[in-house]
């Protein structure tokens, strides 16, 4: 399932880059990020707790950046399962300079197994609702970080 | 976590049972495992199918969306309760004369459906027939003779009726 | 006068029980410290298993054994067995019973629990952690046929499982003097039967007596039993297989082996203990096998007067996984794609091609709906091109009933040249036209038009093989009491067969058929036979015990001329009776005429061939015979939301010999209800990563009552030459001509759109694109 | 298809519940009806620790009609809503939405309150409350809020409950006899979740629309009220003429998803279809004071 947005941030663009360079500071905004452990250069280990209504569950998994130009494009792979199935995704976010702003494009690539198939109809809906969450979040450090 | 139990009395088809049962097991489980009460099938545990429907309270419900603890303090009514092999209910009857089943497997819990259905609805019209079954998934008969047998039940209920 | 039984409608032996809840269904078996089993089974499509942990199950309070692929025997770590091979199968791959070390669909057994509830099973299932590395999934038939992404068996360098060619005559030179070359691809796509009853398997071991005895959802309990006592080293005297009352069966209920079916006995020999397996739904989804996707590269060739020269077919067949079931569909399909027409040069050729899906074998139809699809199609559009009336090409190509026995041409499923019996393909069309008004078809639509209504009017004819070999059996016995025991190899699922092959017997024997009690599907009461599958219990088996019954009557004649001191010429049995013709005092029951046959004192006649009223017959066909019919609705169109409602529908159907035409009518009704949910409401949808999206009845759309239309059957009777009943098959006719005949209808319905339906199943949304796309091609 | 282990509470009053939640937080759910709670849990898809089953709760069984509201407790079954003639006068859109829910076996024990919290973005009962303005009210321990229904629903069954609370009730305003309301769906099969739902009202007078109502379900990631389409019934005062631009409008400002049964686009077409469908049937029923119930 593909799925992508465009959003602004409220900050220059070397700004943006720099908190996405930032594991911890990426990890905080994530949505369910429990635990973000480096395995190696670019690799983590990952914990997060997810929980969409009543379907909740913890998906213990790895997360790569699989690819960085700065400050342009930053490309990440996600993968993680829990007793519901698992999920792998690949998301790559593009900034683009707008001066006191930065415009981001972002597309993902969802997939899943297991029994979380059986509720396909509504991933891209969620996914959509985690990565408006994670760039609010975004949003809202790099405008506390600039008063 | 350890397997929360709870003991509780349930009333089916007329009989008072004591059961000590894991809070999580359904209904349906409990009818048929601990009750050996096994007309009541399991089909999809998801609600569609229809298979594991019976009574509560006399109004027909999915035995595998219930847990069995949910149903004390309420009657619970099952296909054991409609007839027996020498004496059908009109409904059982009627499925029997027009051919209403097939493997069987999904006619118990229609039957519950049927009988509450014709007791609402004594004279229904074929279209009202095929929209009550429609909770109902059937994999062998296309339908068409349960609708016969229903239509062929509210004549026999009729009958006996008056 | 004797009451006739055969051809009668009478009411089920069977109903009563069913009907009160007192059938047993495999799991209403409860049995003494039961123990039950669940299946970790993969959640990816083609993955290497790097390691399975298994400790913390184990550890689990409630959990008795788990096993992974290293725990087994080692004649259960082999594949198991091929079921049918084929010469052009080179690749015969089977699934194993527990995946080694790679896993090739998601569904496939990994890890197998056994616990003291199924809850506390599932629960272990969550414990066992399984270290995946997935690899590329292949999913895609025509990439997969190409060798991409991957190779879902490395070994043998290539993902296809066979390449198959049958010739009728020179289909190029037909071609090279046609008037008008129809040339398509027609895609049909995944679908799976769903019987309401999953499968289930529960086993009990009995250490003293070495005995083993499983209950199984399956269709062919008999193979079972015999596949059962090679693998675990027993006698098949030592292993009883029950198949009790199976909800449903339709043809996925035919393995050797499911897994689970291996997998349940070696745990209750294991433990000492009953084990018992039920699949639930999700399993269903992803580990009962599925069918249907083939792609068709097919032309037609015809003169000017719309006669067929020839038709070529080059098709892809998606096996799955594994092809444990051999190369039956897609032979299936290319023997039923002829169908009623003389086709003089034909050329079929498939490859059947693994990908990483479940696993395919024949689902009711069987490859049959994709052969007729293919050809009506082809006469739809060849008519169309040739601006003529669609009913009169099929006229102009029709095997005429002169013409039986007639060679197709080809060799069919069971090895055997395909030759029709018997049959009378024009009068079925015109009867079925007649019924649903085709000759005033133009004004009635152009009345519903005018009303703003889009209704079209479809047809669609097919020839179903049926009743193949190679035997089955049957015992009669009348008891002392009368009453007559039957015993035959095939089980039912809903088929009737307690009260159908009761008429066979109550019609020999002038017994009530209330008398006669059928055990089907225990191998403990028979021992010897095949299986529930192909349109062929009626036939087949009813044959045997047509034979058999009518072998206990001789008997009974013989018997009873000596105690009433006839001739046997002179006697008639009826009313549970021999009576001396003409003489009704002079009469003894059957029960008084069975305990002379087995006498305590005295001298039992050679004639007589052993003691007791009692036969036991085999019949075996030299070969197929075909039924066939059509199909003809009218069904409406909502052009703007892209659904349907079938206004008619009827059915002309020709079975042979009929037996009981309650139960035939019922089997059509349920075949239509399947091919209209197979061709409009159920889908099974991959993703690229090959996850079935469609796994469960949300999303699996199988139709209910308000879906499904009335269906008006008529019979036509051409009885079969090859067997004594001249029975012929019945149990898929109903499904065959489906998508053919809603794609002709749709069509019709919208033909100011000149829409091309080629592919199967429709659905809404694919129903939407295609008349969006019409309608922009249109100003 | 067995559910997890969970811990099991079935408060008798309303203040136990809320305790419950209060003390649980996320780790409880709320079990009412659970025709939607029951298929996760079997599928463990759900893995609640504790389940706050509210079935017991005398107190959350109520229908009543005050100060032209209708309140719905927690405890009421869909099913109840069919057949208590009241409810078709007061808010004959809910009426007319609930019968196309699952089936009878579903409504007989299913809740009005656990669809709204449940929160499918295709079901019916979210883009009726969406429709008419329901109001939804939330208790906890710290105490009551009401929710506007549009901003309820925040994502896929995602609202704005907090954990500790509990959807006591929903507050649907009873409309007048010159409303007409319609609902219609297309789904593949009888009963089943719709590809694309519409709800419909409008209020006739001087023989044009004065005032309209449009909601969606299955056409978005929340069930989706259209104040655009709705201006555009009030613009014209030719009734096609402001169908066809409130079907445009559907069409251009909807942005659902595409799934397995129904692409994106698909959708969109739908619901500019029974836009119109629905106009068209509202619009009879408030011109002929039917106010919209079907007999």
């Amino acid at each position: 399932m593909k799925i992508e947005g465009t959003e602004t941030l409220h900050a220059p663009r070397d700004r943006v880059w720099a908190l996405l360079d930032d594991p911890q500071a990426l990890a905080s905004c994530t949505p369910g990020m429990q635990e973000l452990r480096p395995t190696g250069p670019d690799e983590f280990e990952a914990v997060l707790s997810i929980g969409i209504a009543a379907v909740r569950g913890t998906y213990k998994g790895k997360l790569r950046i699989t690819e960085r130009t700065p400050p342009e494009r930053y490309a990440v792979q996600v993968e993680g399962s829990s007793g519901a199935g698992f999920v792998r995704a690949v998301g790559v976010l593009e900034l683009e300079d707008q001066g006191a702003q930065t415009g981001v494009r972002w597309s993902g690539e969802v997939q899943v197994g297991g029994a979380l198939t059986l509720g396909s109809r509504m991933i891209p809906g969620i996914a959509r609702m985690l990565a408006g969450q994670f760039f609010q979040c975004l949003d809202r450090k790099l405008q506390e970080g600039s008063a | 976590m350890r397997e929360p139990l709870r003991t509780v009395q349930l009333e089916v088809n007329g009989a008072a049972y004591t059961v000590t049962v894991p809070v999580r097991k359904t209904l349906a489980d409990v009818l048929r495992e601990d009750l050996q009460l096994t007309g009541t099938h399991v089909g999809c545990e998801q609600g569609v199918c229809g298979a594991c429907t019976v009574w509560l309270d006399g109004e027909p419900v999915r035995s595998c969306l219930l847990l069995a603890i949910q149903a004390a303090g309420h009657r619970v009514t099952t296909v054991e309760a409609l007839g027996t092999v020498d004496r059908l209910h009109p409904v059982q009857e009627a499925f029997w004369e027009n051919h209403g089943l097939q493997c069987g497997f999904c006619t118990p819990g229609i039957l519950m459906t049927v009988v509450a259905f014709l007791r609402e609805h004594p004279a229904p019209s074929r279209q009202q027939i095929r929209e009550a079954l429609a909770g109902h998934l059937c994999r062998c008969t296309g339908y068409q003779n349960i609708v016969r047998a229903v239509e062929d039940a509210a004549r026999r209920l009729q009958a006996r009726g008056t | 006068m004797a009451t006739r039984w055969l051809g009668a409608p009478i009411k089920r032996n069977e109903d009563p029980r069913l009907l009160v809840g007192q059938g047993l269904f495999v799991d209403d078996v409860q049995l003494p410290g039961m123990l039950h089993a669940a299946v970790l089974r993969s959640p990816h499509a083609h993955a290497r298993i790097r390691r399975i942990d298994v400790r913390r199950a184990l550890e689990h309070p409630d959990v008795l054994l788990v096993l992974t692929h290293g725990d087994l025997p080692p004649s259960l770590r082999e594949p198991l067995p091929k079921l049918i091979p084929h010469p052009d199968l080179k690749h015969h791959k089977t699934q194993y019973a527990l995946a080694p070390d790679k896993v090739r669909h998601v569904g496939e057994p990994v890890a197998f629990v056994v616990a003291t509830s199924r809850y506390a099973a599932e629960d272990a299932l969550e414990l066992i952690e399984v270290d995946y590395e997935p690899l590329p999934a292949v999913v895609d038939l025509e990439e997969a046929a190409a060798g991409r992404p991957a190779l879902v068996h490395e070994d043998i360098g290539t993902n296809v499982a066979a390449h198959s060619v049958q010739r009728v005559g020179d289909y190029e030179a037909a071609r090279a003097r046609a008037d008008l070359v129809v040339a398509r691809r027609f895609v049909v796509d995944r679908g799976c039967a769903s019987p309401i009853e999953t499968r289930g398997v529960v086993a009990q071991w009995d250490p003293r007596a070495r005995q083993l005895t499983v209950w199984d959802s399956t269709q062919a309990p008999i193979p079972i039993r015999n596949g059962l006592a090679a693998l675990f080293g027993l006698a098949q005297k030592d292993v009883r297989v029950i198949a009790p009352d199976v909800g449903g069966g339709f043809g996925p209920k035919i393995m050797m082996f499911y897994p689970e079916e291996v997998l349940v006995p070696l745990a209750a020999m294991r433990l000492g203990r009953p084990v018992k397996w039920i699949e639930d739904r999700r399993e269903h989804f992803v580990a009962t096998n599925h069918e249907r996707t083939q792609i068709h590269d097919a032309e037609i060739a015809l003169d000017r007067e719309g006669r067929i020269l020839g038709v070529r077919t080059v098709f892809l067949h998606d096996a799955g996984a594994y092809i444990p079931y051999g190369l039956i569909v897609p032979i299936v399909a290319e023997c039923t794609l002829p169908g009623p027409y003389r086709i003089p040069n034909y050329h079929a050729e498939f490859r059947a091609v693994f990908t990483n899906k479940t696993i395919v074998s024949p689902y009711r139809g069987a490859g049959r709906p994709h052969g007729v699809f293919v050809m009506e199609r082809l006469l739809d559009l060849a008519a169309r091109e040739l601006g003529m009336d669609r009913a009169e090409i099929r006229r102009r190509n029709f095997i005429q009933p002169h013409e039986f026995p007639y060679d197709v041409g080809l060799i069919y499923q069971d090895n055997a040249p395909l030759v029709y019996d018997s049959g009378n393909y024009p009068a079925a069309l015109e009867r079925a036209l007649e019924e649903v008004g085709y000759s005033r078809w133009p004004e009635e639509k152009a009345r519903y038009r005018a009303q703003g209504r889009r209704v079209g009017l479809g047809f669609a004819c097919y020839v179903e093989g049926s009743g193949i070999g190679p035997y089955e059996g049957c015992r009669v016995t009348v008891e002392p009491s009368g009453k007559v025991y039957v015993a035959t190899g095939v089980g039912t699922q809903g088929q009737g067969h307690a009260t159908s092959l009761a008429q066979v017997v109550a019609e020999a024997l002038g017994v009530d058929v209330r008398d006669v009690h059928v055990v089907t599907g225990d191998t403990g009461a028979f021992g010897w036979g095949t299986g529930t599958f192909a349109s062929r219990a009626a036939v087949v088996a009813g044959s045997a015990v047509h034979l058999a019954a009518q072998a206990v009557r001789q008997k009974a004649l013989q018997v009873a001329a000596s105690l009433l001191e006839a001739s046997p010429e002179d006697l008639e049995l009826a009313d549970g009776r021999v009576r001396v013709r003409g003489a009704p005092s002079r009469s003894v029951s059957l029960g008084e005429v069975a305990r002379a046959a087995n006498p305590l004192r005295g001298v039992i006649p050679a004639e007589w061939e052993g003691p007791g009223l009692e036969a036991t017959r085999y019949f075996a066909p030299p070969r197929g015979t075909f039924s066939h019919g059509v199909h003809a609705a009218l069904v409406e169109v909502d052009p703007e939301t892209a659904t349907l409602r079938f206004l008619r529908y009827v059915v002309v159907h020709d079975c042979g010999t009929v037996l009981n035409p309650l139960i035939l009518d019922g089997q059509i009704h349920g075949g239509v209800a399947q091919g209209i949910g197979g061709s409009f409401f159920e889908r099974l949808v991959y993703d690229d990563s090959g996850q079935l999206l469609s796994g469960s009845f949300m999303d699996f759309h199988i139709p209910t009552a308000v879906e499904i239309p009335e269906v008006e059957v008529i019979h036509q009777e051409t009885p079969s030459p090859l067997n004594p009943i001249g029975a012929k098959g019945a149990g898929e006719g109903g499904v065959i001509p489906v998508p053919a005949l809603l794609a002709q209808a749709i069509e019709d319905a919208l033909d100011d759109l000149e829409l091309e339906i080629l592919r199967m199943p429709l659905h809404p949304d694919a129903l939407f694109e295609l008349i969006q796309k019409a309608s922009r091609r249109r100003p | 298809m067995k559910p997890p282990v969970f811990d099991y509470q079935d408060p008798a009053s309303v203040e136990e519940a809320l305790e419950l939640l209060a003390r649980h937080g996320a780790a409880a759910k709320v079990l009412a009806g659970g025709q939607s709670l029951m298929p996760l849990l079997n599928l463990r898809l759900a893995r609640p620790e504790v389940v706050v089953d509210i079935n017991r709760i005398d107190a959350l069984d109520y229908l009543t009609e005050e100060s032209g509201w209708l309140r719905v407790g927690a405890r009421v079954r869909q099913r109840r809503l069919e057949r208590e003639a009241d409810v078709r006068r007061m808010v004959p859109l809910l009426a007319e939405a609930v019968r196309f829910v699952g089936h009878p076996q579903i409504r007989n024990r299913g809740t009005v309150c656990g669809s709204l919290a449940h929160a499918d973005p295709a079901a019916e009962l979210p883009a009726v409350a969406v429709a008419v303005g329901a109001r939804l009210v939330a208790r906890s321990r710290s105490g009551v809020r009401e929710i506007p229904a549009e901003e309820f629903f925040t994502g896929p069954l995602t609202t704005a409950l907090r954990p500790d609370e509990l959807l006591a009730e929903a507050r649907f305003p009873c409309t007048g006899p010159d409303w007409g309301w319609a609902f219609l769906e297309v789904s593949n099969r009888h009963g089943d979740y719709a590809l694309c739902a519409v709800a419909a009202g409008v209020r006739a007078g001087d023989g044009r629309i004065q005032d309209a109502r449009l909601a969606y379900a299955g056409a978005g990631p929340v069930p989706v009220r259209l104040r655009e389409a709705e201006a555009a019934l009030v613009e014209h005062s030719d009734l096609e003429e402001g169908i066809r631009a409130a079907s445009a409008e559907a069409r251009r400002v909807l942005q659902p998803d595409g799934d397995l049964h129904a692409s994106s686009e698909f959708r969109r077409h739908l619901a500019a279809v029974l836009t119109a469908r629905t106009v068209r049937l509202a619009w009879t029923r408030a011109r002929t004071r039917s106010g919209g119930a079907h007999a």
